[in-house]
């Protein structure tokens, strides 16, 4: 990479802000459902509070906090559970996605709502991994 | 199985996102998973094909919502015949491809990505053929298209501006589709096919809905390669790895006539498409240019691919000028000459492939007798998708020419019937151009040197025939092409006559 | 693979197999490469059972039994059928006939130059010989066209034989030549499609046509013609024949003089007498225009004759030119002359096939081409010479030979037509062959020759089936009823064509 | 004074056909990728812009069920349908962008540079030097 200047305050600055972002991130997931918000915003942001790190420390401190390997794993697993989802509202005999039919104990708008909280939760994931892997692979082997 | 319609996209979707978490446990598993699954795909198509044929439209509601409010399935005997084609033919390609990847993309860690790509891409065309809503065909053609950029970005050095220029092109189609659609969405308030199709009767002359359906015809033009929109097509086919070449040939353009025949013949009708706002003529005589264009530009290539790029292009033209025509007959030959183009483009390209691997390249100028000899019964099948291509009755070129020109005829437009006619002249002159070289080429050099830059044809057998692997499914398209050529007729009446929408008559 | 109908019982299945007999001969010869005599078994064999086939259908349509083939349904309405009305059999007779002879020649031949290709030769040319089959025999035009196709596709290789610059150029011309008249034909099938809705050949002419407006009906005969006249080689459309002349010998002996360019003529006719009928042909002064190119052709292609130094190309402009009289004879439409040309489409094949021969003969056993070096070899080769003379004897028409009893109904059916014109080109271009013709006889037999100490006739294999197309045509002559009722063959197509179907 | 009214009332709309014009521009005429790219992300934002701009309906609040408004009448709710849509176009726009920006960074490893004419040239080069191999 291009050699890089590390600044204490931006440092500090960012290490503060990023784990809030974080957690307002995760707010904006699981209330995703029910109002404003969702998993690809919580991603975002999430993806953001990585990204921050990154600008803030350089690669290599924050891949100590986020490993570059773990990006695209991340994204599939993320969309993995968003499938996997459908798949078991299939398997529970109703169609794709059909949350109702979620083959756990509850109503079925309980069912709903959980079915929906966890598609954001995966889109979340997902949207996470992904930005953050572009992020890296644009920046790998630039300069070098 | 209620999710029928959907499922080849399920399955294909799951096995793209598992295919790299797999093969970080066991190495090499993705080539499987991924023929695996296209197999899965193309026999659950087959079995929809006949059940559609049987029992009529299936339509499964995805989540349970009914349309317009949810996002609707349907397979309606066009869609499931597409949908089988093109399964089928990439698993056909699939099954040729392995020794070929191997070659074209040495680097081992890619094969992942490049095999996880063609699911992705296969299950974005079955999105798009299946589904009854016209934002979530967006979708679809869009996880398509950045599946194919990739596809084509993965080949030689000059691939990625390919890709790029392709990239660009393709936005701009999808835009255009886009915001077209955005127009008829403000006047309809709807994007379910079949409740625009009730609803747009009664507002089709607002000027928003005309400018929508221009737009959107104009991005699929530019998806479909239409002339003169198919600037992308000849480098993004020519550079692309072979084996994606032979995996987006046969597939990519289709699936842009598909839309257009969906859009205008089963959407705004053939009465509007074609008297009302005479769209389809402008596409048909674009089309015949396409044809002699296409044609003529292939006789000019030195390289292979790229010939085939080109008569890409004409062959694309043919289908043009079935939309075009706006006619039963003219619809038979569009989508008779999507299954025949299919075969025969696939054959030829992964011919090409197989030359790439065994000689190292795959130059017109460099072929010769020697090839033959090597390599006996993949040139032989060549032989077979060039005849084809010409039109060489009884194989299946001929009959798609066939339908185009009765249709042709029957609208008394005399200058179709030539552009179809002449057509296969052109067809005759560069196909020939090469069989000449492979039968009769004087054997100066050996049929080999290294291959262009970029290719690293070393690894795998140089002599001799082709492997099994890449023979097989080149016999059994050349072996198709007959087959279809003498079965047309049973295709016509049994699948393609039960596609063609009222009011067209 | 296909649901046959067994309309007329087993001979029903004749026409279908003789198409395919030697369609299945192909694979055997590939497979026995490695062993000539295997290999040349396996053709002869094809012939004599496809001769036998044919023979067998022979008494059917004498008896007025037209067997049927029904194969699949190629396209919704249309049926790849096979058909064998007593035109087709005539010249299924004619073509699968010589076959045998050609078969033996070409033994004696590929063999005498010890040629490398000779199995792709064998297999290219069983693949002809099917396609002219199917020619003969196609019920619609569908079907025809179909086989049409694969035999040009499938001579090109026999044309390229040779794979010298010459023969290549050769193999370009004729593609070009004959695809576009492929083309051709196809737009005229589409046409003729829409306007009658049926493609089925009907003795007397497609009723469905009758209806159409003159303009379209005239465009469509040029197409047609476009289509079928570039194989009979009908001037202008003649200019890949000579040059296909780069063949071997025997491929321009039956494929040249018998198999393609007949089905050229034989397309011809089934056009003018099946697809358009007299009644239109006469009502649109068609066969008035057909007539003059016919007639131009005669006398033009046998002047160029003149002027031919290499025997092959003398005997390529005469082919042109005979086939012309067959479709002068179908142009004039009267009963005479279409017997005439029916009967010359047999007559001439022999007599043609006999100079080829001959010419091939030479070719092997001297290595000469030219006519100018043919000086005294009549004393050397004095069987293939005598055989070449009486069949230059009989193009020339000269009774007792065969090409006289053709060239004299010809003659009557212009009388018969009324109209004295053709007689006298018929007159003038027998004149001119003689004049072209026999000139090569009295340099074989009275100047002396050069350098042919030592030499003898050509092998058996050769000398045989020449002396043999050459006795045939003296039989002919004689009794043109002989064996395989030529004569009332003839006949009944031309009343079948005139009067309707039967009679 | 009509007229004026029509201009300035659709003033959302004339500003999207500015977008896109600009987007079309950038794509066409602009020599480097980068900023074809840029012109093409402008392209897609305008189509973006239309949607939520047909969505608006006067006195109307943002499509959350609200205690206060109740749900009996919908007109009271700008149209949600839109804003979803796009939603999804921005995710494929953004996933658009990742695979662009990654084309060009090969592009730019493999000829050193993204200006069109430049890279034209490179190629050539090496397409005589394979002609000639």
């Amino acid at each position: 990479m291009r050699e890089f200047d590390s600044d204490d305050i931006v440092i500090l600055v960012s290490r503060t802000l990023s784990p809030f972002i974080m957690l307002f991130a995760l707010y904006v997931v699981f209330h995703g459902h029910y109002s404003p918000g969702g998993g690809f915003q919580g991603g975002t942001m999430l993806a953001a509070a990585v990204i921050l790190i990154r600008l803030a420390a350089g690669s290599e401190l924050a891949h100590l906090q986020f490993p570059r390997e773990l990006g695209t794993p991340l994204g599939a697993a993320g969309v993995f559970i968003y499938f996997g989802t459908g798949l078991a509202t299939m398997l529970g005999g109703g169609r794709f996605l059909d949350y109702a039919f979620l083959p756990l104990a509850g109503t079925a708008p309980a069912l709903r709502s959980l079915g929906i909280l966890l598609v954001e939760v995966g889109v979340g994931l997902a949207v996470l991994g992904i930005l953050t892997a572009i992020f890296d692979d644009l920046l790998e082997g630039s300069g070098e | 199985m209620s999710d029928a319609p959907a499922l080849p996209v399920l399955i294909l979707l799951g096995t793209a996102i598992l295919a790299p978490l797999v093969s970080l446990l066991l190495r090499r598993s993705a080539r499987a998973l991924a023929v695996a699954a296209v197999a899965a795909a193309a026999s659950i198509s087959a079995v929809n094909l006949v059940r559609v044929l049987g029992r009529g439209t299936l339509h499964t509601h995805m989540a349970g919502w009914p349309p317009p409010i949810g996002i609707e399935y349907v397979l309606d005997p066009l869609a499931a015949f597409v949908a089988a084609v093109i399964n089928s033919i990439v698993l056909i390609v699939l099954v040729h491809a392995r020794l070929s990847v191997d070659a074209e993309i040495p680097d081992r860690s890619r094969h992942v990505s490049f095999y996880a790509l063609v699911l992705l891409m296969l299950c974005g065309f079955n999105g798009i053929v299946a589904t009854g809503d016209f934002f979530n065909l967006y979708v679809w053609l869009e996880i398509s298209s950045l599946s194919l950029y990739g596809l084509v970005a993965a080949g030689d050095r000059r691939s990625p501006v390919a890709a790029f220029r392709y990239l660009i092109m393709g936005t701009i189609g999808a835009t255009f589709y886009l915001l077209g659609l955005g127009f008829l969405f403000v006047m309809t308030g709807s994007l379910n096919m079949a409740d625009l199709a009730a609803i747009l009767p009664h507002v089709w002359r607002e000027p928003p809905v005309v400018v929508g359906l221009v737009l959107m015809v104009a991005g699929m033009s530019i998806k479909m390669a239409l002339f003169p929109l198919h600037g992308w097509l000849p480098d993004a086919y020519t550079t692309a790895p072979s084996s994606a070449s032979a995996l987006i040939a046969p597939t990519g353009t289709k699936v842009g006539a598909y839309v257009l025949i969906r859009l205008l013949f089963f959407v705004f009708g053939a009465e509007f498409a074609a008297r009302t706002l005479p769209v389809t003529s402008v596409i048909g005589w674009l089309a015949a240019a396409a044809v002699i264009y296409g044609s003529v530009m292939a006789m000019a290539q030195k390289e292979l691919k790229r010939m085939l790029a080109f008569s890409s292009v004409a062959q694309v033209g043919y289908i043009g000028i079935g939309i075009g025509l706006a006619s039963p007959l003219g619809l038979i030959g569009a989508v008779l000459h999507v299954l025949n183009h299919a075969c025969m483009k696939a054959l030829l390209f992964l011919v090409a492939g197989s030359f790439r691997l065994k000689l190292g390249h795959s130059r017109i100028d460099r072929f010769n007798a020697a090839v033959r000899r090597q390599m006996p019964w993949t040139t032989a099948a060549f032989a077979a998708g060039a005849l084809s291509m010409v039109g060489v009755p009884p194989l299946a070129g001929f009959f798609s020419k066939w339908y185009l020109a009765l249709g042709a005829v029957r609208a008394s437009n005399w200058i179709f019937l030539a552009v179809i006619l002449v057509s296969s002249l052109l067809n005759a002159v560069y196909f020939f151009r090469v069989l000449e070289r492979l039968y009769m080429g004087k054997t100066g050099g050996p049929g080999k040197q290294e291959g262009p830059a970029g290719e690293a044809v070393e690894d795998g057998p140089r002599d001799g025939e082709a492997a099994a692997s890449m023979l097989v499914p080149v016999l059994l398209l050349a072996a198709a092409l007959l087959v279809i050529g003498l079965l047309n007729a049973v295709v016509v009446k049994q699948v393609i006559m039960k596609m063609i929408p009222q009011g067209m008559m | 693979m296909t649901q046959m109908t067994h309309a007329a019982g087993f001979s029903s299945l004749a026409p279908l197999l003789a198409v395919l007999i030697s369609l299945a001969a192909v694979p055997l010869i590939l497979a026995s490469a490695r062993r000539p005599n295997l290999r040349e078994f396996w053709t002869l064999a094809a012939s004599f059972l496809k001769f036998g086939l044919v023979f067998s259908l022979l008494p059917h349509v004498l008896a007025g039994r037209e067997a049927t083939v029904v194969l699949l349904e190629i396209a919704p309405g249309i049926r790849l059928a096979l058909r064998a009305d007593p035109f087709a059999v005539f010249f299924a007779l004619v073509a699968s006939g010589l076959w045998i002879l050609t078969s033996f020649f070409s033994i004696g031949y590929v063999r005498g130059l010890d040629d490398k290709r000779q199995t792709r030769y064998f297999a290219s040319f069983a693949v002809c010989l099917s396609a002219t089959m199917g020619v003969a025999f196609a019920s619609n035009l569908l079907t025809f066209i179909v086989f049409y196709e694969i035999l040009t596709v499938a001579t090109y290789p026999l044309v390229i034989h040779k794979e010298t610059p010459v023969a290549i150029r050769a193999g370009r011309k004729y593609l070009a030549y004959t695809l576009t008249a492929g083309v051709f034909l196809v737009a005229a099938t589409v046409v003729t499609y829409q306007a009658a809705g049926t493609l089925d050949f009907r003795a007397g002419g497609i009723p469905g046509l009758a209806d159409v407006s003159g303009g379209t009906l005239r465009a469509l005969f040029f197409l047609f013609m476009a289509g079928v006249g570039v194989k009979a080689a009908i001037m202008p459309l003649h200019g890949w024949l000579p040059t296909a002349m780069a063949a071997p010998t025997p491929v321009s002996a039956l494929l040249h003089a018998v198999a393609v360019v007949k089905s050229g003529v034989f397309g011809v006719v089934r056009v003018v007498g099946f697809v358009f009928g007299p009644a239109l042909m006469k009502g649109l002064g068609l066969n008035g225009v057909l007539a003059v190119f016919a007639a131009v052709s005669i006398i033009a292609a046998s002047l160029i004759a003149f002027r031919q130094d290499n025997l092959k190309l003398r005997l390529a402009y005469s082919t042109v030119g005979h086939l012309s009289y067959i479709v002068l004879g179908s142009a004039l439409l009267s009963t005479g002359a279409l017997t005439g040309s029916v009967l010359h489409l047999a007559f001439h094949a022999t007599l043609k096939i006999t100079l080829f021969f001959c010419a091939g003969a030479i070719y092997v056993n001297l290595h000469r081409e030219n006519i100018s070096d043919l000086d005294g070899i009549g004393r050397v080769m004095p069987w293939t010479m005598g055989a070449f003379a009486t069949a230059a004897i009989g193009l020339s028409g000269v009774p007792p030979l065969n090409g006289f009893v053709s060239k004299w109904w010809l003659g009557w059916g212009a009388v018969e037509a009324g109209n004295v014109l053709p007689l006298a080109v018929l007159a003038l271009s027998g004149l001119l062959n003689a004049g072209y013709l026999l000139p090569i006889v009295r340099r074989a037999f009275l100047r002396p020759g050069k350098g042919l100490d030592g030499k003898g006739e050509a092998s058996p294999f050769m000398v045989v089936p020449l002396i043999l197309a050459a006795v045939v045509s003296l039989l002919f002559g004689l009794v043109p009823n002989l064996f395989f009722r030529f004569h009332d063959l003839a006949r009944a197509v031309a009343a079948a064509i005139l009067g309707g179907e039967g009679r | 004074m009509k007229t004026l009214d029509f201009f300035v009332g659709h003033y959302a709309y004339w500003f999207v056909v500015a977008l896109l014009v600009l987007g079309l521009y950038g794509m066409m005429v602009k020599r480097n990728l980068v900023k074809k790219l840029i012109g093409m992300t402008i392209f897609q934002v305008a189509v973006i812009i239309f949607y939520i701009a047909s969505a608006v309906k006067r006195e109307a609040t943002i499509p959350i069920a609200d205690k206060a408004i109740g749900t009996a009448d919908a007109s009271l709710y700008i149209n949600p349908l839109q804003h979803t849509l796009m939603l999804t176009a921005i995710v494929v726009g953004v996933a658009t962008a990742g695979v662009a920006y990654a084309l060009l960074i090969i592009i730019f490893r493999r000829y050193n540079t993204l200006h069109e004419p430049e890279l034209m040239e490179a190629m050539k080069r090496e397409e005589e030097e394979d002609g000639d191999e």
